[in-house]
């Protein structure tokens, strides 16, 4: 196990989270709540109410550098139920965007998804879920995704082999490059 | 009958009763009458009632407490009379009034601005319904009453007395308007301008306190805390602010009680505009409380009583 | 005259003893750092702030007056706010005709406990104050302005109707 | 006049950040200040002496102490200048450290302000007059409102102390929250056993009246004479006649009704004694379930009851009693669990409060004391407490501790183990708070001895699964999330502000805190004191507390109450309204606004109205003062003049003198 | 009642289109007046946010923006995802700061004076019971269902405004109302996986494969859901959570709207019950057929 210098935390990412999230992080009391209804923590390396701490203690590598950030798919069961009114999915959310900038991604089969999930939208205003497959596999390597319910989902016309026209999807297209070329944090 | 000979009737069915009835006779020329009081029959044939007879004798009422009196009143001086009965400040078992219906005053400030040069001695006046021809060193100029009458006059809501034991005349209509152009275009300055028109007001003020003891609602008399040591809330400097001061002390002493009579700017000797202030507060008293002073018996002023959730009062967030 | 800071302007308080006093001392207890404009006059009921203390001081040159009493049912006395708060308003309401911002008044409710409240609202008031900066002298200043005002009030402006 | 500064550096409290000796030489400038200095502690012994010996060397006739607030120390420096020789009101206080040093960082700016300060008590203490206390007499009865064991020690300590008392109880008997519980930590000692003598104590002593099914309906008068109003609810039983025998008990053919005491666990007869050992031990009907009263029919206790003391028609019955003081000792409530919807909102019967927990331990409960779960009367053996549901959580608006629940689960977790020995706790707790004596040994033996599972973090959700409670929690200690297959889950529920409180805290004028608890005088050195002369508190009213807690500050207001009435007379504050007779023109706006009645109309020599305070009843608000145009009634030690040279103090006029 | 927009979702055009007909036809029988948004585009769905919060609002934003443009402002959409999405960018679009980032991604701003709403909601309270009941021709008399919200229908509680977020009705009402015997499903809200079933099919095995178990365990004979993409990892990925978990599921995992359409007796086709991968016809025939009235 690490030992974290706490007299070295990293006082402006506890203030970028904080301030990206909107959520005062000092709040947190460490109950666990959040880790208690996570369904997800079984998957997690740190779970999140030790992601709370891990922020708290200035633990920016150790944070970014997480799995769990890549993993939790905001059910908000965590920000639901939290006696401290923070909005934690926000903060996972947060922390993910800039683990992402930072260009970690330990988890990189969800990058590749989500990235593709994009790509497909940038390109066809819609999400076009044959074509979202196909970038997928190719781009993860992971060729025989799903091939096993490839078959029950065409057979029930439930995967078309074309996309839907969308007449506005330069007006998509749009966002994103405006997106690229301003560099939001948001 | 006229109106005036009815009133005359009234008056002389009710002498007997009372110490005195309060109404108004010539002045010391036509155009300007003066308070009568009237204890005898032999007074009664001096009495005058119209538009020249602008005084609010409820002044006198407080003063003359412990005595029965009777009252002439207009729609406005009635206000005045409910108001002091609503303050317990005059007894209504002592009171009889007699209530006129009122078709307006004139105001003797603007009728001055009207004439070429200020009258001095008035020789003859002519009044007609819509005109006063008045005569004056062999020369006579006619007037319009419209142009004349009272500011308060133009938005005269209660033309007729609202409490009369005795109504003489035909009731009048309420004016359409019911704010002065005025009083809107003041309002609407900056605050700066505002302070400005203030301070070089005040300084015209000479302190007579005319326009306190003309107030029928100023029942301190002699003991005026403007006027006292013990609590000296004012000094004698005669400066803006002191002057100001003089007149804030006022108009917080008739919050929810002001009648808008007029009197304390008929009364002011340098043309003091008090009224501004004065509209202003009813409006605020009248928004927050729906509060009208002495429009009906049986009413507590707004600031000798409260509610535990105040519908017209929004609490400012911090 | 009492030295005066530049920095500082001048703000009255008037405290009612049982809450708003007490929230204060609260606050200085939790030592609640807050601006040292303020000036705080103890009375014993927000009922006994006359409206006509807060219109002195303004005369006398006060940048700005906050009362605080406690919140309406709490009242020490029962009653005593519930008298203030429509005093108060009317004041508030009235101001401005008289030309003085009523942003330089407000009034508000703290209670004993509320230390941190009332470091927010001094801290608050005060900045409002010196945004508005120091209130004009109804009394002219010197000799000069004196004189400007005498020759202006002796050309009688009057009312803007009466000419 | 001769006026005395003295500027108190306390310690470093205030001169740490305000030149003391700066602000003592500037007092010397003022109008009528003829002495003026700098002192360590104005409120020690050296310092008081100071003053006093200041008075008399310089023949002051005021003094001015800048020190600390004078919510702490104006009684103590009045009695230093009375001691003196001056009338306890030639004195003022500035305010340089609450106000002043602890709030400001800039000694240039603090030190300005604290001067100001000085000068501003200096103008006030100008205006001061010699004011004179009138005494009066105190009633020598106390009433306590609220029969639990807070409300039973302050009863009985005044009794024992020679006053009257008149007890009142909400409920049908006197007991509170602790004639529930089966045992108490961390004696586990039998809660009955303890409290039962002192409740026969409460029925026996003849200095004690207790009414119960009673509240205060109104409160007037003030310290030493309040005259309140109780309202005794329709009971529809004779109480004088009624002996408790039970039989109307078993005769009710109604009893469905759910029976509050023991916690909705089980359910009532319509007319009802809640419990073995009530005091007073008699029956009551139950309005909303009784045939008799709902519909018309049965009337069966009627012909039971071999006294004959059954009365359908009992109204509501109002007595007045008069009492000199009166002690607030109303309690707390539970929290309202419903407000976690993850626990099930009560769909769930297996998962109960911790109270209801008590009554299911208790052998005068439900179950006899057999630990059985509601859903299947099943005995458990997985056994789930939640620690902290409703307490130290700002999103259900408690963000306070409640003190208690730590202990009383440590306690449970004890019991239930005694009870069931094949059984097997589980602790679900934030931090373990046990500072009292012997309590954090007592939550260790729960864990050591018993061997009680305790898991540090809080429980997410619980659901049933088959016949079990699937409750899913995070150990944060091993970081991880952790699920128990419970057959019972106990919630420890946290305490909150009574219901009604705030309703008696307005007739009473005393004021809730942000959670609707009583608020004390002073948070150390009144604590059982309130902001009203004559009311004090006790026990969870104030606060949540324990039993030797509750019990302790019984007994500290029931001493505040003997030491009040032991004076023949009291002092009436002078600082009243004081009407100037020739100023008044008896309009009576000033009676009409006072909200104590304090001020009648009377005639002068002429006949004229005028009006005139009565001054013990007059409380010293000054709304009065306010009211009256003419500034004819002024508020003593707050008159216009002393106000106003306050504002002057502070907002000296701005002339430039354009005269010569 | 008034139009309201209809925003079927990118997987209404694909994996769930009997969701989307579905849909339709009901609302068509019970007078709901859906009008398409005009040209609409994917709201961001689950990957946007993960990535940028102005991006995914502004995906969203594009089609509240044209909800606005055809002079409506309620948009309705049976996608919990979409709506999770349309209503956040609307959410934080309140802030001024955020709004203005977002209108200079578009080409049309977004003024936000649109709700969104589900369409569970619109039917629990925009439709009057009565006439669902009056509508009824097939109720589910003899079934016993476990309604199934999603983790994102309800929460959190301050966004979605709508129902108990721990323990959902509206669904249940609707099923109740149909006859059908509704079960107290404990894990309502409980997440099934998400949109991980891709890159990380042992999560929504897992998740997943725990909901099928509850509902089990209950005595449910099938599943109720208003997601598409729990309905997806539920039903079309039952067979690899069987193999993933050892473990046998028969669960049919209904959308809502097909059983309401069922017991409206609407056309068999627009509810597309042969689209399901886990054959529901078992459990449908358990349905007892309704006594003739005369």
């Amino acid at each position: 196990m690490q030992t974290f210098d706490l007299t070295t935390a990293d006082q402006d990412f506890i203030a970028e989270v904080e301030s990206r999230s909107h959520q005062n992080l000092k709040t947190c009391y460490q109950c666990g709540n959040c880790t208690a209804g996570c369904p997800y923590t079984f998957a997690y390396d740190y779970s999140v109410s030790q992601i709370m701490r891990l922020i708290q203690a200035g633990q920016k590598e150790a944070v970014l550098q997480s799995r769990s950030l890549w993993l939790c798919g905001s059910c908000q069961s965590c920000t639901t139920r939290c006696p401290n009114l923070i909005d934690v999915a926000l903060v996972m959310d947060v922390c993910r965007h800039m683990a992402r900038e930072a260009g970690y991604a330990t988890e990189r089969a969800v990058k590749v998804f989500v990235d593709s999930f994009l790509k497909s939208v940038e390109r066809h205003g819609r999400a076009y879920e044959m074509g979202l497959m196909v970038a997928y596999m190719t781009r993860s390597g992971r060729i025989f995704t799903d091939v096993d319910l490839a078959p029950t989902a065409l057979m029930r016309g439930k995967l078309p082999f074309k996309p839907h026209p969308v007449q506005g999807r330069e007006q998509v297209a749009r966002i994103f490059e405006r997106f690229r070329q301003g560099g939001i944090n948001g | 009958m006229s109106p005036l000979d009815d009133l005359k009737t009234a008056i002389k069915s009710r002498l007997g009763e009372l110490d005195c009835v309060i109404g108004w006779e010539q002045g010391y020329d036509q155009l300007h009458a003066t308070p009568l009081f009237i204890r005898s029959e032999a007074d009664l044939d001096r009495l005058v009632i119209g538009p020249l007879a602008v005084h609010n004798l409820a002044t006198y009422l407080p003063g003359l407490r412990g005595k029965k009196v009777g009252i002439i009143v207009k729609g406005c001086d009635s206000r005045s009379v409910i108001q002091l009965l609503n303050e317990n400040l005059i007894t209504r078992d002592d009171l009889v009034v007699f209530g006129l219906c009122c078709s307006g005053v004139v105001s003797h400030r603007k009728i001055r601005a009207a004439l070429p040069v200020d009258p001095g001695f008035v020789e003859a006046v002519d009044l007609s319904t819509d005109t006063l021809s008045i005569t004056a060193s062999g020369q006579t100029t006619i007037l319009h009453m419209a142009d004349i009458a009272a500011d308060k006059c133009q938005i005269c809501q209660y033309p007729n007395a609202l409490i009369a034991d005795v109504l003489v005349g035909s009731p009048q209509e309420s004016k359409v308007l019911t704010t002065l152009a005025c009083q809107e275009e003041f309002e609407a300055k900056s605050e700066a301008e505002k302070f400005a028109f203030w301070q070089e007001t005040m300084s015209r003020c000479i302190r007579c306190y005319a326009c306190r003891n003309a107030c029928p609602m100023c029942v301190c008399r002699d003991f005026c805390i403007s006027t006292s040591r013990d609590p000296l809330w004012l000094g004698q400097e005669n400066t803006p602010g002191e002057n100001m001061m003089f007149q804030l002390i006022h108009v917080s002493h008739l919050t929810g009680r002001c009648t808008e009579c007029g009197e304390c700017e008929r009364a002011c000797p340098v043309d003091i505009p008090l009224l501004l202030l004065r509209r202003y507060m009813n409006k605020q008293v009248q928004d927050v409380f729906e509060h009208r002073a002495g429009t009906a018996l049986e009413q507590t002023p707004p600031l000798l009583t409260f509610k535990v959730e105040e519908e017209g009062i929004k609490e400012r967030g911090w | 005259m009492s030295p005066q800071n530049i920095r500082e302007l001048r703000i009255v308080g008037f405290l009612c003893n049982w809450c708003s006093y007490g929230g204060a001392d609260t606050a200085g207890v939790g030592r609640f750092v807050q601006p040292t404009d303020l000036r705080i006059i103890r009375v014993p009921c927000s009922g006994r702030i006359d409206p006509l203390f807060i219109v002195r001081a303004f005369m006398n040159g006060a940048d700005g007056v906050l009362v605080s009493g406690c919140h309406p049912r709490d009242c020490h006395y029962a009653e005593g706010n519930f008298y203030a708060r429509r005093r108060l308003e009317m004041l508030k309401r009235f101001l401005p005709i008289t030309g003085i911002d009523n942003r330089r008044f407000e009034y508000t409710w703290v209670s004993a406990s509320e230390g941190q409240r009332w470091q927010h609202v001094v801290t608050e008031f005060t900045r409002g104050i010196h945004t508005l900066g120091p209130a004009p002298s109804f009394n002219p200043v010197s000799e000069t302005e004196w004189n400007k005002l005498a020759v202006q009030a002796s050309e009688g402006q009057g009312c803007p109707c009466h000419g | 006049m001769r006026i005395g500064v003295f500027i108190c550096h306390c310690g470093s409290n205030i001169a740490g950040t305000v030149d003391c000796p700066k602000v003592a030489a500037k007092a010397l400038t003022y109008p009528d200040v003829v002495f003026s200095t700098d002192t360590m502690y104005a409120c020690s012994e050296p310092g008081q002496d100071g003053i006093i010996a200041a008075v008399k060397e310089q023949q002051l006739d005021g003094v001015v102490v800048a020190s600390c607030t004078p919510r702490m120390h104006e009684q103590t420096f009045r009695r230093a200048v009375e001691r003196a020789g001056l009338n306890r009101y030639m004195f003022e206080m500035a305010n340089i450290r609450e106000h002043v040093s602890w709030i400001g960082k800039i000694m240039e700016d603090n030190t300005i302000k604290a001067q100001e300060l000085v000068r501003m008590a200096v103008e006030k203490l100008r205006r001061n007059r010699p004011l004179i206390p009138k005494r009066f007499e105190t009633v020598k009865r106390v009433l306590v409102i609220g029969g639990g064991v807070a409300g039973i020690q302050a009863a009985l300590d005044c009794a024992d102390g020679g006053q009257e008392v008149v007890l009142i109880e909400r409920e049908q008997s006197i007991g509170g929250k602790m004639a529930k519980l089966d045992k108490t930590f961390p004696t586990v000692d039998c809660s009955s056993c303890v409290l039962g003598p002192k409740m026969v104590d409460i029925a026996q002593h003849p200095k004690i009246t207790l009414y119960a099914c009673a509240e205060v309906e109104s409160v007037g008068g003030y310290v030493g004479n309040f005259h309140i109003t109780i309202r005794r609810k329709a009971t529809y039983v004779d109480w004088n006649v009624c002996n408790g025998c039970g039989l109307c008990l078993e005769k009710c053919p109604s009893h469905k009704h759910p029976d509050p005491f023991n916690e909705n666990l089980c359910t009532a007869p319509s007319i009802n004694i809640p419990f073995p050992q009530a005091i007073p031990k008699k029956a009551a009907i139950n309005p909303q379930s009784c045939l008799k009263l709902t519909q018309g029919k049965c009337g069966i206790c009627a012909t039971v009851c071999p006294l004959k003391c059954i009365d359908y028609e009992q109204k509501d019955e109002l007595v007045d009693v008069d009492v000199g003081a009166v002690i607030v000792a109303t309690g707390y409530d539970l929290f309202d669990w419903h407000k976690y919807p993850q626990y099930g909102q009560g769909r769930y019967p297996d998962i109960i409060t911790s109270m209801q927990y008590e009554r299911l331990l208790s052998a005068s409960g439900p179950t006899g004391g057999q630990i059985k779960r509601p859903s299947d009367g099943k005995e458990p053996k997985n056994i789930v407490f939640i620690q902290c549901v409703g307490s130290r959580d700002r999103s259900v608006d408690r963000p306070y501790c409640s003190g208690f629940c730590c202990m009383y689960t440590a306690k449970q977790a004890i019991l239930t183990k005694d009870h069931l020995p094949d059984s097997q706790s589980f602790v679900f707790y934030m931090d373990i708070r046990s500072p009292g004596k012997l309590y954090d040994e007592f939550t260790r033996r729960a864990m050591e001895e018993y061997g009680a599972h305790y898991v540090r973090g809080r429980v997410s959700m619980i659901y049933p699964q088959d016949d079990k409670l699937l409750v899913r929690g995070a150990d944060t200690l091993a970081g991880t999330q952790v699920e128990v297959q419970a057959d019972l889950v106990v919630l420890a529920v946290g305490a909150e502000a009574a219901a009604g409180a705030a309703q008696l805290g307005e007739k009473l004028r005393v004021c809730p805190d942000q959670y609707g608890f009583f608020v004390e005088s002073h948070p150390k050195l009144k604590p059982v004191e309130t902001n009203t002369a004559g009311v004090y508190l006790a026990g969870a009213c104030q606060g949540p507390k324990d039993i030797p807690a509750s019990v302790s500050q019984g007994s500290a207001a029931a001493a505040k109450v003997l030491g009040l009435l032991s004076k023949k007379e009291l002092e009436s504050d002078p600082a009243v309204a004081r009407v100037n007779q020739p100023r008044c023109v008896g309009c009576g706006k000033c009676i009409q606004t006072c909200p104590f009645g304090a001020i009648k109309e009377v005639a002068d020599r002429f006949g004229n109205p005028k009006a005139e305070v009565i001054d013990t009843v007059c409380q010293g608000c000054g709304i009065c003062t306010v009211t009256c145009p003419q500034g004819a009634i002024q508020l003593e030690h707050f008159t216009d003049n002393q106000i106003l040279a306050e504002v002057q103090a502070l907002c000296p006029p701005k002339i430039f003198a354009n005269y010569e | 009642m008034a139009k309201i927009a209809y925003y079927p979702g990118c997987s209404g055009l694909g994996t769930s289109v009997e969701y989307d007909s579905s849909t339709r036809a009901v609302c068509r029988a019970l007078q709901v007046d859906l009008v398409d948004v005009e040209d609409w585009s994917c709201c961001g769905s689950s990957p946007a946010h993960t990535v940028n919060h102005v991006l995914s609002a502004a995906l969203s934003a594009r089609n509240l923006a044209q909800v606005e443009g055809m002079g409506l402002d309620q948009v309705a959409t049976p996608c919990p995802s979409c709506l999770t999405n349309l209503r956040t960018a609307a959410h934080k679009m309140a802030h001024q700061d955020f709004r203005d980032q977002v209108n200079a991604l578009l080409d049309i701003p977004c003024r936000t004076n649109v709700e969104t709403k589900s369409v569970l909601q619109v039917f629990d309270e925009q439709v009057d019971p009565q006439l669902i009941l009056s509508k009824v021709v097939n109720p589910l008399t003899g079934i016993k269902i476990a309604c199934y919200y999603g983790c994102i229908m309800n929460r959190p509680p301050v966004l979605m405004r709508f129902d108990d977020h721990e323990n959902p009705m509206a669904m249940d009402r609707l099923m109740c109302a149909l006859g059908a015997e509704v079960l107290p499903f404990p894990l309502k809200v409980e997440c099934c996986g998400a949109s991980y079933g891709i890159p990380r099919g042992d999560i929504v095995a897992r998740l997943s494969g725990k909901l099928l178990d509850a509902a089990r365990r209950l005595g449910a004979d099938c599943l109720v859901t208003a997601c598409p993409l729990c309905q997806m990892n539920l039903d079309l990925r039952q067979g690899q959570i069987n193999r993933a978990l050892g473990e046998n599921f028969q669960m049919p995992v209904f959308y809502y709207t097909q059983l309401m359409g069922y017991a409206l007796g609407l056309d068999r086709t627009e509810l597309g019950l042969n689209k399901l991968c886990v054959d529901p016809h078992r459990v449908l025939g358990k349905i007892k057929q309704p006594v003739p009235v005369k």
